[in-house]
């Protein structure tokens, strides 16, 4: 293996240094990492999963089944980047990489557990199942997982954001070769939207390293000017089309050669395209026989790939052993490049091709295979023998064996897409059969096996996606030379030779006696096969072994290979990097949070902000030197005896209008609604149709065809979404609209004994008069000039006046109430505290208290059941037998035996039965309570309101400690709600 | 009597090919009533924009009296409007939105999620203008500030 | 990523849009239903492998209910109409 | 012949060319004593059962595709029992317990990795429902330990503790006994058994309708001819609705795609697995030495076993935010499997609508952990035509009667 000083696109590119296994080596500009590891003569690339066999380079590109490499590099910003399952073949060489072998100990060239390979015959596929049982899997798992995986992940943090686009075209082209140009020619030509996609970083295919005529020109400079020609489409080189989803919608992932500061250079494209030309070519097969796995057997069109276009001679004195004509090229390219060339062609009559290497100095073995290798870590020997005797041996020295098998039409995508394959015997390959709605094939993919046919054959395509968008074009087709058609194919699978080794799978290291005993304990399914051999289940997801083992299969079950049939195609065609598929959503970029309108002021305020639901809130506002703990029991407190503040701007505020408004939302919400007087408010509940609590929250009727609904901070969109539900599709005929007006207003709530003292140095129109507002009623007017509204409502048990203005005076009004009660001593509170505040009121806190199987009786609202007549939105669910039966869990409130121990929430309620326990429900909320002095709870225990009224008392069960309680009736202080009415 | 300050949500962000500013709108309003084309804007300013049938979003830049039908809702503070203009500004809606720009000419308007947050998107002039839910809008433009680095 | 044709709005992404269910008219009135029909109504399911009537809301755009016939099996979407209109 | 050590040398020295086929592919016989219909775990399960602890020998098992080729090959290998309510407690303790003895009694290794399940919480709130949870487990006798941001931190170093972490780790709870097992050799290991205790699994054998005479099913007609029986059980999970169509009865379920993904193969890095229902995510590491993971259903019915982009990705922005440093690693593969799931998430167990015919499905997401328990309590049904007592409170009466099962709700977290 050597550089060859002229030959090829890069020859005499610039020099490119990087290391392999710590060692220094060059490549040049151009190289993949695959090509300059070649070109330093480097062997052994790695070692295969299970036995731990040398592995060497076999194939140039996405096919690539053996090197996986870890590397480390700077990106072109600087930024070192790690990937511990690099495919070399698809590396583009940049300085300083360093490139290490995975999978061996102390190296891939010297690895201590090649030992294993001494023991293949007790390993055979699957021999884990039968063994390892004894004491049992634990005590074989830790050595077994050592052995097992690739690379190795760094745990340095990759600190780089990843791009997502989305992108719309009217066709798109996958694949730039010969037949992708000549489609997205025609297809450009009618004015359409066209998008050309190649995963190569150079347009043109196998065009590259083939080369040929096209329009009497070299096919290069066509590709040059039909690339030109397509300056008004989107141009994506380095880009891999790795999934087809729904509805013509692609996922791309883009290797960028350049990208932002702090941006990584992959990218994902969502692409939805109106048409989709797939022109993705097809994939050169192994030939199967004895040790065919050893480095220095490779795929003949990667040879010629290497010689023509990295100008990498991989080996003097060759054996290609082929059974199709497609090999012939990289014979004449290793003839003209001065090597020793002998061909086993398997066709006993290999035909012109044949008879032109022949004249250009290679030695022609007609009928004739190779049967067998010599060498560990690279070739020294080859055999090859007749077809029709394989014992007769003749020895060839030799440095590289260049193997075609034939070629399988990479039809991923077009399987992805729902399209079905069919088995074509001349070609000895699976085609696509009917595209799919809105698809076109063409070139390789479509079986056109020449120059010619791939143009014609993409130039028809292209025309028949823009004529399904009604554009007609006459453009003349790109043209070729007629070459004459190649000598068939002879299909050749493994060689019927007992006691050998040959390898289907080389990176998961599946044999075709592998295959023999799968069929043999009949794993005939060709899934069962993957699954138990792992036949392409490695990081190349079988493409240079699928049909070889299905082939295999067929044969050791007496089938045809169509009868066989292939295992799913799935996406993604190519590795895609987590970060890539992830984009943008990480850190605070996730998921979406919401700010209250004083956010600034809560942060000012020393809040500790938490996320409840949607929101960012204040939980509580720790003052210096104290705990959250303290801070909660101080603003309860403080609101209990003076005035607190506190910022509900995120409660739900959705006006509803209309003739039928109250008609309307009687039929929805559980309590009676419609007899609700304007201006007074009334406390609700939302059902789900199974009877159980959605939310609650406050009605407030503004005028008679006028409420203001006010669900919960977290369940304002569910709620509106429901009403929305209802009235578009169960009554239609009412007249009555929404609008969530949630985000217009500020909400600031001043509770506490001195509140009505403070608002009464507020400047507003509203009488704050307890005849004017009395409790939960609520009166518009201005406040500080400002449009608004005083709604008396309260969660904490105290006097509280909700008073809202339009959200950009929030800030204004927080700060400004703060100044209007330092007098009375107005304290910031938080979620936290009015935890506690509604605690000591047993006020029911929605998801919290309650559960997806709480029904309103539950909670001990059992009144609307009895008094609506109408069937509102969950009442036939609370006549079932379940919803009636008398051993339901019931909200109650429990005193711990002891007063200073605070039970955990999330404490259960036990009782013994038969010497075990039973749960009967569980704490959901608990405090010490400043008013009381004590601990307090609330929880869901069954025939809760009976113990209640017995005064009973019940064990609790937290992680294994015991303690007792006496339930009682949820509501700790002030129970005749003298405070809220004063 | 207090004066109470307005503090609106602003911000601009600058990158190559690309500014992207909040602006202030004199009044916003949500209506229900007269029906109009869905997804069009209609009038220059004030201005509506389809919003669901029979509903519609009223956009005033410079002050005008509140919109006249069955049920308004005066909104101006609840949305914050942000004007994306420049060279990149395609681009950058291609990261975030899913919506295909040919599918929203001069005239045209979508409701949709940009980064995953719904949005009322149409173009104004040379900008593209997007309304969103003020308490959203900082988690919002603290995306575009991150998205914007990479037009770099 | 299915493209869903919004009765309002058009053809847009998947991720605007909400299942709803399979469309059901509720048994009335609840005294007269039967706990069985009411299971039935609340949670038996067509589940067609193949064109299935579904509801569907455009909560990421219109916030409008639509219903949808759609294959389970291939994704097609044969056809959206709005509530009410032929069904 | 029995599967070990010993043989694996003695056949390696005969070039293993004398092992017996681990099931044979017998023709279908006119009739049997009791079909199943689905040849996926429970069902094969059930086989095995019929077969070992109730005597039968005259048992079929209707494979519409290949053994193994549903669900059962294509979830996330998770085993576990933490589940909130008494009775799931029991049918899901009752199949972790079956499992762990399960590679001896089938002598077939389903590599049962008890690493232990950790749920991650990642506020107070959730901190809270996770006690309600943990002690629920614990009333059940399910050994379950809640721990706090530190011992999660010493557990699975690599999760997100930086300080921009969208969802910061409070804590969470683990269930020791919880890990992994080999998807494919559950299947292959119940197959096996049953074979060789006499039953015929019949495989390409697709269930075409149900021939049922004063209401009792007689037989069943399939695409490999018509087949007598004295009792049938359907097994056939996300086409649960299909078959019972066929049987002319509805049930309260609906299939939905739910998504598994690989990564490339790795070193051994995660030796436990997370779970984080917030984020939408679970993760394992393979033997092998990939990731395996997945999320939440596809929100809308489907019978594609392919799943969606959108899905996809918002599991790998979850698995990414609880681990940062895997954005560098790649996906290799992504599919789905069709999953059939009741309102309340558990799944119905007993008598269908017509006589003679069994329930077994509706286990949504929670399938393969429950193999074991599903196919004995299968068994019983078919061998006694009664409920077991751990079966009795999946009754599809439950949805007539509201007595539901609903796990999600009790444990407040999607599971």
């Amino acid at each position: 293996m050597r550089r060859l000083p002229d030959g090829s696109r890069i020859a005499r590119a610039a020099p490119v240094a990087f290391t392999w296994e710590g060692r220094p080596m060059q490549g040049l500009a151009g190289d993949t990492l695959a090509s300059a590891l070649l070109a330093n003569g480097v062997r052994v690339v790695g070692r295969s999963f299970k036995y731990h066999r040398p592995r060497g380079i076999f194939g140039a590109w996405a096919e690539e089944p053996n090197a996986i490499l870890d590397l480390s590099w700077q990106d072109r910003a600087g930024i070192a980047r790690h990937d511990p399952n690099a495919r070399a073949t698809m590396v583009e060489l940049l300085p300083g990489m360093a490139a290490r072998g995975v999978n061996g100990w102390p190296s891939v060239e010297r690895d201590v557990y090649g030992l294993i390979d001494l023991a293949h015959r007790f390993l055979p596929a699957g021999f884990y199942y039968k063994t390892f049982m004894a004491p049992d899997w634990h005590r074989y798992e830790p050595g077994i997982r050592r052995m097992a995986g690739l690379g190795r992940l760094h745990d340095s943090a990759d600190p780089l954001r990843y791009e997502t686009r989305h992108a719309h075209c009217d066709v798109l082209v996958v694949g730039g070769g010969p037949a992708g140009i000549a489609a997205a020619r025609a297809a450009a030509a009618s004015g359409l939207r066209v998008m050309l996609v190649d995963d190569r970083a150079a347009w043109g295919g196998s065009l590259l390293w083939q080369g040929g005529t096209i329009d009497d020109r070299p096919a290069t400079e066509w590709v040059a000017d039909s690339i030109a020609g397509l300056a008004e489409a989107t141009l994506l080189p380095r880009t891999t089309v790795f999934g087809w989803y729904d509805h013509n919608a692609l996922g791309l992932l883009e290797r960028r050669t350049a990208a932002a500061a702090g941006w990584a250079e992959d990218r994902l494209w969502h692409v939805r395209a109106r048409q989709v030309v797939l022109a993705t070519g097809a994939i050169e097969r192994p030939l199967v026989f004895p040790d065919n796995d050893r480095p220095g057997v490779m795929s003949a069109a990667a040879v010629l790939q290497y010689l023509r276009e990295y100008a990498v001679l991989a080996g003097e004195r060759v054996l290609v052993a082929t059974n199709n004509d497609t090999a012939y090229d990289t014979v004449l390219a290793l003839c003209a490049a001065g090597a020793a060339v002998t061909v086993a062609d398997a066709r006993t009559d290999p035909g012109p091709a044949a008879r032109r290497a022949a004249e250009a100095g290679a030695r022609i073995r007609a009928g004739s295979v190779v049967a067998g290798v010599g060498g560990r870590r690279g070739i020294r020997w080859a055999e090859v023998a007749p077809l029709a005797s394989l014992s007769t041996r003749e020895r060839l020295p030799a440095d590289l064996v260049a193997v075609s098998g034939g070629w399988s039409p990479a039809v991923h995508l077009f399987s992805q897409s729902g399209g079905k394959l069919r088995w074509d015997e001349a070609e000895a390959a699976f085609l696509p059969a009917t595209p799919r709605p809105g698809q076109h094939l063409a070139g390789a993919l479509a079986g056109a096996a020449s120059l010619a046919a791939c143009l014609a054959g993409g130039h028809r395509a292209g025309l028949a996606a823009a004529r399904a968008l009604d554009r007609h074009v006459d453009l003349a087709p790109p043209r070729a030379p007629d070459t004459p058609a190649p000598a068939p194919i002879q299909a050749l699978w493994h060689l019927p030779l007992r006691g050998t080794r040959q390898w289907i799978d080389f990176q998961n290291d599946v044999t075709v006696k592998d295959v023999a005993l799968a069929a043999a304990e009949n794993y005939a399914s060709v899934e069962h096969l993957k699954r138990y051999t792992t036949l392409g289940m490695a990081t190349d997801q079988g493409k240079t072994s699928n049909v070889n083992g299905l082939a295999a299969l067929a044969a050791f079950t007496g089938r045809e290979i169509p009868q066989v049939g292939t295992t799913t195609f799935r996406p993604p065609f190519v590795p895609v990097s987590l970060g890539a598929m992830a984009g943008l959503r990480h850190s605070a970029l996730h998921t979406p949070i919401r700010h209250l309108p004083a956010h600034a002021e809560h942060l000012a305020d020393g809040a500790e902000m938490r996320e409840y639901g949607v929101w960012l809130r204040p939980a509580c506002y720790p003052r210096a030197g104290e705990t959250v703990a303290q801070a909660i029991q101080r603003e309860a407190a403080a609101v209990r005896t003076q005035a607190g503040l506190f910022d509900g701007s995120s409660l739900g505020k959705i006006e509803v209008h209309g003739p039928d408004a109250a008609a309307f939302l009687n039929l929805i919400y559980y309590n009676e609604v419609a007899t609700l007087k304007p201006g007074r408010i009334r406390y609700c509940l939302l059902l789900r149709e199974t009877g159980t609590v959605l939310d609650d929250g406050v009605v407030a009727r503004i005028a008679p065809d006028r409420y203001l609904l006010s669900p919960s901070s977290s369940h304002t969109g569910a709620v509106l979404a429901m009403l929305e539900l209802w009235h578009q599709t169960e009554y239609p005929s009412l007249r009555v609209a929404f609008h969530d007006v949630t985000a217009a207003w500020a909400t600031l709530a001043v509770s506490g004994p001195r509140s009505r003292d403070i608002l009464r140095r507020l400047h507003t129109g509203i009488d704050l008069s307890d005849a004017a507002l009395a409790h939960m009623s609520l009166a518009h007017g201005t406040i500080e000039d400002l449009p608004g509204r005083i709604a008396r409502v309260s969660f904490t048990g105290e006097r509280s006046y909700e008073i809202s203005v339009p959200a950009g005076y929030g800030a204004a009004l927080w700060q400004h109430l703060l100044t209007l009660g330092r007098d009375d001593g107005i304290t910031p509170y938080g979620i936290e505290s009015l935890s506690v505040l509604r605690a000591e009121k047993g006020y029911i806190l929605i998801g919290t208290d309650s559960d997806g199987m709480t029904l309103p009786d539950d909670l001990g609202m059992s009144g609307p059941l009895r008094a609506k007549k109408v069937d509102f939105v969950g009442k036939r669910s609370l006549l079932t037998p379940d919803a009636t039966r008398p051993d339901r869990r019931q909200f109650v409130g429990l005193l711990p035996a002891d007063p200073g121990f605070v039970p955990a929430v999330g404490t259960h309620a036990v009782v013994q039965e038969g010497g075990a326990r039973r749960s009967i429900g569980w704490i959901t909320t608990s405090a010490h309570s400043p008013a009381l002095g004590r601990s307090i709870a609330l929880g869901m225990i069954e025939r809760g309101r009976a113990l209640a009224d017995a005064g009973a008392e019940v064990e609790l069960f937290h992680l294994g400690q015991a303690s007792r309680a006496v339930v009682t009736a949820p509501c700790f202080h002030d129970p005749a709600g003298e405070k809220l009415h004063g | 009597m207090a004066d109470l300050a307005r503090h609106p949500v602003a911000a601009r962000i600058e990158a190559p090919g690309l500014v992207v500013t909040t602006r202030a709108p004199a009044g916003q309003w949500l209506v229900t009533g007269t029906d109009m084309e869905p997804n069009t804007r209609a009038g220059t300013d004030p201005y509506a924009l389809w919003l669901a049938p029979g509903r519609r979003l009223v956009v005033a830049d410079t002050p005008a009296p509140a919109p006249d039908d069955t049920f308004v809702s005066d909104v101006t503070d609840g949305l914050v409007l942000i004007e994306i203009i420049g060279s990149r500004s395609m681009d950058l809606l291609a990261m975030g939105c899913p919506l295909d720009p040919l599918s929203l000419p001069q005239g045209a308007c979508a409701q949709t999620l940009f980064a995953g947050i719904r949005v009322v998107l149409y173009r104004h002039g040379a900008a593209v203008r997007m309304h969103v839910e003020r308490p959203l809008a900082s988690w919002l433009l603290d995306w575009f500030r991150q998205a914007a680095t990479s037009l770099r | 990523m299915l493209l869903i044709p919004c009765p309002w709005c058009g053809p847009r992404s998947e991720p605007e849009f909400q299942f709803g269910g399979e469309p059901a008219t509720r048994p009335v009135p609840a005294a007269e239903v039967s706990d069985a029909a009411w299971g039935a109504y609340l949670y038996v399911r067509s589940n067609e492998k193949g064109p299935h009537r579904e509801l569907w809301c455009h909560a990421g755009g219109c916030g409008q209910w639509f219903l949808m016939e759609r294959d389970t099996v291939t994704h097609a979407v044969l056809r959206t109409h709005k509530p009410g209109a032929a069904a | 012949m029995r599967y070990s050590f010993l043989q694996l040398l003695k056949q390696g020295l005969s070039g293993q060319t004398g092992w017996p086929p681990a099931w044979r592919s017998p023709e279908p016989k006119r009739s049997y004593d009791a079909v199943i219909v689905g040849g996926g775990g429970h069902g094969l399960a059930a086989a095995y059962y019929l077969a070992r602890v109730h005597g039968m020998r005259r048992v079929a098992v209707l494979e519409r595709g290949w053994l193994g080729g549903g669900n059962t090959g294509r979830n996330t290998t998770i085993v576990r029992s933490n589940y909130f309510f008494p009775e799931s407690a029991r049918i899901y303790d009752f199949a972790l317990r079956l499992y762990e003895g399960l590679s001896k009694e089938l002598n077939f290794n389903i590599m049962l990795s008890q690493r232990g399940v950790l749920n991650l919480a990642h506020s107070e709130h959730d901190m809270e429902l996770m006690a309600r949870s943990v002690n629920a487990m614990l009333v059940n006798g399910i050994a379950v330990e809640l721990l706090d941001a530190k011992q999660v931190r010493a557990e699975v170093p690599l999760l997100n503790f930086g300080p921009g972490a969208r969802y910061p780790i409070h804590g969470g709870f683990v269930q020791r006994r919880g890990g992994i097992a080999r998807h494919d050799a559950v299947a292959w290991g119940y197959a096996r058994g049953a074979d060789s205790l006499g039953v015929d699994i019949i495989q390409n054998c697709e269930v075409t309708g149900f021939r049922i005479e004063g209401g009792r099913v007689q037989g069943i007609e399939t695409s490999r001819g018509a087949i007598a029986a004295g009792a049938v059980g359907l097994s056939v999970a996300g086409h649960s609705g299909v078959l019972a169509g066929l049987a002319g009865f509805r049930l309260p379920i609906q299939s939905y795609a739910l998504q598994a993904m690989v990564s490339e193969p790795l070193k051994p890095m995660l030796n436990t697995v997370v779970m984080s229902p917030a984020t939408g995510m679970y993760v394992s590491q393979s033997d092998k030495g990939e990731l395996v993971f997945g999320g939440g259903l596809d929100l809308y019915p489907s019978y594609a076993q392919r799943g969606n982009l959108p899905v996809e990705q918002t599991v790998v922005a979850g698995l990414l935010e609880m681990f940062p440093a895997f954005r560098r690693l790649k996906l290799l593969r992504q599919w789905a499997g069709i999953v059939d799931v009741c309102w309340d998430y558990s799944p119905i167990i007993g008598p269908a609508p017509v006589d003679g015919m069994y329930l077994n499905c509706g286990w949504g997401t929670g399938g393969f952990k429950a193999i074991p328990a599903g196919g004995w309590l299968m068994a019983h049904l078919l061998a006694t035509g009664r409920h077991h007592d751990i079966s009795a409170p999946f009754d599809l009466s439950r949805f007539t009667t509201g007595r539901l099962i609903d796990e999600a709700a009790g444990a407040a977290i999607a599971h």
